[in-house]
């Protein structure tokens, strides 16, 4: 069975996907732990990091195109609480849905408006600069080719993996905005401001998932409509983990990458995007509180 | 929210729609020169915005160039060309509407267009019912076949290139091929073809694979065509997802031969694959070597006028795509200027035309064919270098 | 006379905390019964056991003869019991009177294509169902709110609503959790006469609530319950003078 | 709602339910003789939009009684639409392959035995799982060897029966889904092959086929997925959307794929009804009398959901809405309602999708018209008109297919502002107006509207005591 001596390289491409979408299902988390609200436009802040670190790329260095691109994704994060928090207080969960799912569709216009449709590169983060373009450099494992940049995305993931730990564990705001989802009332008379909190998690979800999108550019391409695939699997893999749990998310959507890469690659390619739902609903069916949730409050 | 963000709100989002509409009323800049007789309306609906504007926003630009030109010379016969465009996001329903709106219009002599094969399909019958001539830019051949008398088209079928594909293929000895295409309607339609035209010869497609337009890696699907071991890979889509290919097989190492199909004829598919575009194997229009093709070719002049007029209009290269786009206007502009503005008349004017040199090749339409074109307005091009060269 | 309600051995345990430890309960027919206890005495719970809202971790509930282990919730009601929960679950996307429409469920039969047809059985049930509702809303005194949001209602009437709600299932028992809890002294004075009333009428009621006061002036017998397990049964006065009582009550709060 | 306020009376309250239903159909009057007149006035242009909104009011009626009222959230509505359409379409034109047929029957027949196995028995989760796997053994095993059709009847009961036995499920339930697997696979197959053999159905018999179809998927899928709440739920019927659509996309031999979709679709005709037309004087194309049929089917949809939001099982699905445990207290069997009205809206939903697919003058269908973005959009729609509004629906897929309009127009005219060409607005505008309407009138542009209304008249009012108004 040759496909079998394939499977190194199947794991090695899920994995690069399979971060995308664990760094997605974490900004999904940030979002819905202070505020309830499922953030549909998620993948578009991913969609604004590679686009504008694309663009930027082919005038500055990367020096000033990245931050650039983590600001602009920030940026519009905030700009986005602002619209969620104006009816916040006496809206209906499903409002607020369809604010970020008009959000998603207005800032996908945005882009396309801006920047058009097509495709644009991205030389990798460590590349060797070739005529005109930046070959990237890659290595050889148990018989999979792994680029260098797929070594970065790992690299960010993990970072981002650590810090928001630290963030959420040791930091007084890291607390704070736990301490909002839980009991807004609570919190705000121990002086903690709500929408203080609300926007900064949508400006930390929306730095992370632009930073997530600059880091993965040079393996996808820098593209207007590559948000919401992305963040459809990004929620898949936070549902999968069980809503509002971090690790949980992480690890489903890493899991979710890898197993998608090995359907698609060993079973059937042409129902490979099938695959995360088709999980998802079975999980969901036998599991209702997620894969790795914990089991549902018994109030 | 305070009553006064409200308010705010609401003034600032009815600001913006005055805004738009006053924008709207304002007079657009007048033309160079403004015949005095009654315009000549042409619809257009492209894709100028969802997944295939890369089609579709050349195909209107390049109608938009034309209009201007046909203008600024005077018009045809003194009659000025007014195009109204329309967008239908790659959506049949929204085809279907821009469609019936051009239809109410009774001054519209003939609507080019779609992008896509579907939104042609979509609207194809309704062209047919209203008697409104329509020249579609997409590939699919069942827009033409069967031949409904109002509808034509201008892009290749996809069999022809499939054609010109398996002649190379038996020169170089290809006997087996890993087929691995888009899921999208261009990418399906070619798979189809492919597998219909090759069925029964002795290239056999051992490996049969797809993939999305969104997909970011190809990787799982390419392993499991390397499992097979073809002689041949042949990738069939629109950009990125080939330049993902290109870039997933170079990096698996396998050696095999790329062919690709001319859904690939752009600059960005170089740009995008790097170093993997080199050697890659496709059928094209000739307009992407419009300078490497023999002086002797019919098409060589207006190729290189059009890549001139284009490039100076855009400062970009144009595409196959605003080729299609090119050779519809272009053959309802010469319709007009032989019978006026009558639908029937221009109807049957294009069906008689005969060696129009146009973009994608030469046309030769007949009650039978409303396609009109030969496996020859394909030429196989291999990238070397990062630059367009002719196969062998 | 036989029990109307019968818990057997019922325990329910909530991840390691056993919030109801084998208890036996019973409420027998025209009964005015109490459960009383200190906060987190497991009343509520007890009370969604033997509603069916909360299955059984172990023991057995019968109600009129037949179980309701392994059922689901709604099947009680259809065995003849009604509630009303502690912080008041009205249809609050609902107005007053089909809040009570609502409660008629349970003896009314007209499917989705009667209803959506307008059959000739839907009209004949329908005024059926109005008539008992208005009946029920005057007897809460809530009929001139019959049109208004339910939503909309103060408190105290909200909770009178749920009653009338309640009764228009004609249940047999009519069970009520903390329903004095929130009320003015006037509208308790009122929810009392009420209660009478319809005992008088022959419904079984069963009171949860840890005002002891309101309790004792109206049951006929009162159960105690503390930390899941019954610690007293009997007369309100019974009940009143025993010794594990007191100390519960003393020990958990200074009432 | 003003009702009397006598309770004894049983003469008042019989005047007061018809009366409630007097005020209900008012405007039922006034629809229908708009909808009789309209083609007087409008060319075919405005028949195709009007086409179009009583489609999509269908939907919003659908995903609203479902979503409005019993409070299920669905981001998958579209499949439901375009299984109805699909269902239609494949028996109309694009009859399934020979090869494809026997699966496809055992697939129908199994899915038939699944409902009727966990209707009786109320199995769910893996206990069905394994009793559909047994399902699909047996029919294999029996459509193998090629046995009289009675024999297949037989075994599969019997092989069912000892099934439900060993899983203590009931011997005599489990006969009775194995027989209804092996009915309907038999019958199914050799309804397909008699299509295939005719070279297609009738519209009608695709529409009732298309219904049939989406019903027992919404039962199997309802049964299962309405357990969930919540975002769970929400996530739930977006996956299953999404799996439909990619069916669309990728099973090329069944539902033609992505590369042509389905053309030629022959149209619904229904005669009859053009005869309204010609009543008020107006000639008869394809397009008004399709204009007629769809419109009458969205009179239907009115008067059944509003029929329905007022009887005894509508009020069981609100409050199912309003408290599940509430509802179960009182007698409610809220998981067989819940099922209920999914599976009611998905009928809506598919019929509409039938209307869709045969459209006259169109006749052709897409996989990209049935994706997350449609079934978003229907969401929209239902929020955009006012939750639990039935005529609400009607007022959303109107705004949003004139925003629609509006927006295609704008492209004709190649506004510029500040020197930009604006094109390719539609996605910027659509978003910005969704926005703007959850921010300004969550309550959905019904509640929006006259609370504003009333607002406005009150601010009169005051005024002009103080002679100012």
């Amino acid at each position: 069975m040759d496909q079998l001596s394939q499977i190194p390289q199947l794991i090695v491409t899920g994995m690069t996907a399979g971060c995308i979408y664990a760094i997605v299902a974490v900004g999904f988390t940030i979002i819905y732990n202070t505020t309830g609200v499922i953030n549909f436009a998620q993948g578009e802040f991913v969609m604004i990091g590679a686009m504008v670190a694309a663009v930027l790329m082919a005038k500055f260095s990367f020096l000033v195109a990245f931050p650039a691109a983590v600001l602009a994704g920030c940026l519009v994060g905030a700009v986005l609480a602002g619209f969620v928090l104006i009816p916040l207080k006496r809206a209906a969960v499903l409002t607020l849905i369809i604010i970020t799912i008009g959000a998603s569709i207005a800032m996908q216009g945005i882009a396309q408006f801006l920047w058009g449709e097509t495709a644009i590169p991205v030389p990798p983060f460590t590349g060797i600069p070739g005529e005109g373009f930046v070959e990237d450099r890659s290595f050889h494992l148990l018989g999979a080719v792994i680029r260098a940049q797929e070594l970065w995305v790992v690299a960010v993931t993990a970072l981002i993996v650590i810090g928001m730990t630290l963030f959420f564990r040791y930091t007084l705001i890291g607390q704070a905005m736990r301490a909002c989802e839980t009991n807004p009332a609570g919190a705000r008379l121990v002086g903690i401001s709500v929408r203080r909190m609300v926007v900064l998690s949508f400006v930390m979800a929306a730095g992370l998932g632009a930073l997530a999108g600059l880091t993965v550019s040079p393996v996808f391409y820098a593209r207007v409509n590559m948000g919401t695939a992305l963040g459809l699997k990004g929620f898949c893999a936070a549902v999968l983990g069980g809503l509002g749990n971090f690790s949980g998310g992480i690890i489903a959507g890493i899991v979710l990458g890898i197993v998608e890469s090995l359907t698609g690659g060993l079973l059937w390619s042409d129902y490979k995007d099938a695959v995360a739902f088709v999980i998802l609903l079975a999980i969901l069916l036998i599991r209702p509180e997620g894969l790795l949730g914990r089991k549902a409050d018994q109030k | 929210m305070s009553p006064r963000t409200r308010t705010i709100f609401v003034v600032a989002a009815v600001s913006v729609v005055a805004a738009l509409l006053v924008s709207g009323c304002a007079k657009k800049p007048a033309g160079d020169a403004v015949p005095t007789k009654a315009p000549f309306v042409i619809g257009a609906i492209f894709s100028v915005t969802g997944d295939n504007a890369p089609l579709g926003v050349p195909e209107k630009e390049t109608v938009t160039m034309l209009e201007k030109q046909i203008n600024a010379d005077g018009g045809i016969d003194g009659h000025p060309v007014k195009v109204e465009y329309y967008d239908d996001a790659g959506k049949p329903e929204q085809a279907v509407q821009a469609c019936q709106e051009l239809l109410a219009n009774k001054d519209v002599v003939a609507i080019v267009g779609t992008t896509l094969s579907g939104t042609s399909l979509a609207i194809a019958q309704m062209c047919q019912q209203a008697k409104m001539p329509l020249l579609s830019c997409a590939a699919s051949v069942k827009i033409v076949k069967p031949v409904q008398p109002y509808v034509f088209k201008t892009a290749q079928s996809d069999s022809l290139a499939i054609e010109q594909l398996v002649a190379h293929m038996r020169a170089n000895n290809v006997k087996t091929v890993g087929f691995i295409n888009d899921s999208n309607a261009y990418g399906s339609s070619g798979r189809e073809q492919w597998l219909a035209h090759t069925k029964g010869t002795e290239i056999k497609t051992v490996a049969l694979e797809s993939f999305n337009t969104s997909d970011t890696d190809m990787t799982s699907q390419l392993t499991s065509i390397r499992g097979k071991n073809p002689d041949a890979v042949l990738c069939w889509g629109t950009n990125p997802g080939p330049a993902i290919v290109a870039q997933n097989l170079a990096r698996l190492a396998m050696k095999q031969p790329l062919y690709m199909s001319h859904g690939i004829a752009n600059k960005q598919f170089i740009q995008l694959a790097r170093s993997a575009a080199e050697g890659v194997v496709f059928p094209a229009g000739k307009l992407i070597v419009a300078s490497a093709i023999p002086d002797t070719d019919p098409q060589k002049a207006t190729l290189l006028e059009y890549t001139a007029a284009f490039q100076k209009e855009y400062q970009k290269p144009p595409n196959t795509f605003g080729g299609h786009a090119w050779d519809a206007f272009m053959l309802v502009r010469n319709a007009l200027d032989e019978v006026g503005p009558d639908k029937d008349a221009i109807r049957a004017e294009v069906e008689k035309t005969k060696d129009f040199v146009g973009i994608t090749g030469v046309f030769n339409f007949s009650p039978e064919d409303h396609n009109g074109l030969t496996k020859d307005s394909f030429t196989m091009v291999r990238i070397k270098d990062g630059k367009w060269t002719l196969a062998d | 006379m036989a029990a109307l309600i019968q818990a057997v051995q019922v325990t329910r345990a909530f991840g390691g905390l056993v919030a109801v430890n084998s208890v036996d309960f019973s409420v027998r027919r025209g009964q005015m019964k109490a459960l009383i206890g200190p906060n987190g005495a497991g009343k509520s719970t007890l009370l969604n056991l033997l509603t069916g809202i909360t299955p059984v971790t172990s023991g057995d509930i019968i109600i009129d003869g037949s179980s309701i282990r392994g059922r689901p919730a709604f099947h009680a009601a259809t065995l003849g019991l009604a509630r009303t929960f502690q912080n008041v679950r009205l249809f609050e996307n609902m107005t007053v009177i089909e809040n009570v429409m609502v409660g008629c469920h349970s003896w009314t039969r007209q499917g989705i294509a009667s209803g959506a047809l307008r059959w000739i059985g839907h009209w004949r049930e329908e005024r059926l169902i109005i008539e008992e509702s208005h009946r029920q809303l005057g007897r809460v005194g809530l009929e001139a709110e019959a049109g208004a949001d339910a939503a909309s209602l103060p408190f105290g009437k909200q909770r009178m609503l749920e009653i009338a709600r309640a009764l228009a299932g004609h249940p047999q028992v009519l069970m009520l959790d903390e329903p004095a809890s929130g009320l003015s002294t006037r509208e308790t004075a009122e929810l009392s006469s009420l209660l009478r009333q319809i005992v008088s009428e022959g419904v079984t009621v069963l009171l949860v609530d840890h005002d002891m006061q309101f309790v004792m002036d109206i049951s006929d017998e009162v159960t105690v319950l503390d930390q899941g397990r019954t610690i007293a049964e009997g007369t309100p006065e019974q009940v009143q003078s025993d010794a594990a009582v007191i100390a519960a009550y003393l020990g958990t709060e200074p009432n | 709602m003003s009702v009397a306020a006598s309770p004894d009376s049983r003469n008042v309250s019989r005047k007061a339910v018809r009366r409630l239903d007097a005020a209900t159909a008012a405007p039922f009057v006034i629809f229908l003789i708009v909808y009789a007149l309209v083609p007087r006035f409008a060319a075919d242009k405005e028949l195709t939009m009007l086409i179009y909104i009583g489609i999509n009011t269908m939907l919003a009626i659908s995903l609203n009684l479902l979503m409005g009222y019993a409070g299920q959230v669905s981001l998958g509505h579209a499949a439901f639409f375009g299984l109805g359409a699909y269902t239609s379409a494949i028996l109309t034109v694009r009859p399934i392959p020979a090869e494809v047929i026997p699966g496809l029957g055992t697939g129908l027949g199994v899915a038939a035995g699944c409902a009727v196995f966990t209707s009786l028995t109320r199995a769910s989760g893996a206990r069905l799982a394994s009793a559909a796997a047994a399902m699909v053994a047996l029919a294999w095993g029996s459509q193998a060897v090629h046995l009289h059709p009675a024999a297949v009847l037989l075994i599969s009961a019997a092989g069912m029966a000892a099934f439900a036995a060993a899983a203590r499920s009931g011997a005599l339930m489990g006969g009775a889904s194995g027989l209804t697997a092996a009915v309907v696979t038999l019958l199914c197959q050799h309804l397909l092959a008699g299509v295939l053999q005719r070279g297609g159905a009738s519209p009608w018999s695709g529409m009732v086929a298309g219904v049939g179809f989406s019903g027992l998927v919404a039962y199997l899928l309802g049964g299962q997925v309405l357990r969930l709440k919540g975002h769970y739920l929400a996530m739930a019927t977006l996956g299953f959307g999404v799996i439909v659509e990619i069916v669309f996309r990728q099973w090329t031999a069944v539902t033609g794929g992505s590369s042509d979709g389905i053309f030629g679709i022959p149209v619904m005709r229904a005669e009859w009804l053009g005869g309204i037309g010609r009543m008020t004087g107006v000639e008869v194309s394809p397009r008004v009398e399709y204009y007629y049929l769809v419109w009458a089917f969205v009179f239907v949809c009115l008067m059944l959901g509003v029929n329905i939001v007022r009887s005894r099982v509508g009020r069981a699905f609100r409050a199912v809405h309003g408290s599940e445990v509430a509802a179960e207290s009182l007698g409610v069997d809220t998981s067989r309602y819940k099922v209920q009205v999914f599976v009611l809206s998905a009928g809506i939903a598919s019929v509409a999708g039938s209307l869709y697919a045969h459209q006259a003058g169109v006749g052709y269908i897409h996989p990209s018209e049935f994706g997350f973005g449609v079934s978003a959009q229907l969401v929209v729609m239902v929020v955009v008109g006012g939750m639990a509004s039935i005529w609400g629906a009607l007022l959303g897929a109107t705004t949003l297919q004139l925003i629609k309009t509006w927006l295609l127009g704008l492209e004709k005219t190649q506004h510029t502002l500040f020197g930009l060409t604006l094109t390719g607005l539609e996605p910027i505008v659509f978003g910005a107006v969704l926005i703007g309407v959850m921010i300004v009138m969550p309550q959905g542009l019904v509640r929006g509207v006259s609370d504003a209304a009333a607002a406005a008249l009150r601010g009169t009012r005051r005024g002009r005591p103080g002679g100012s108004g």
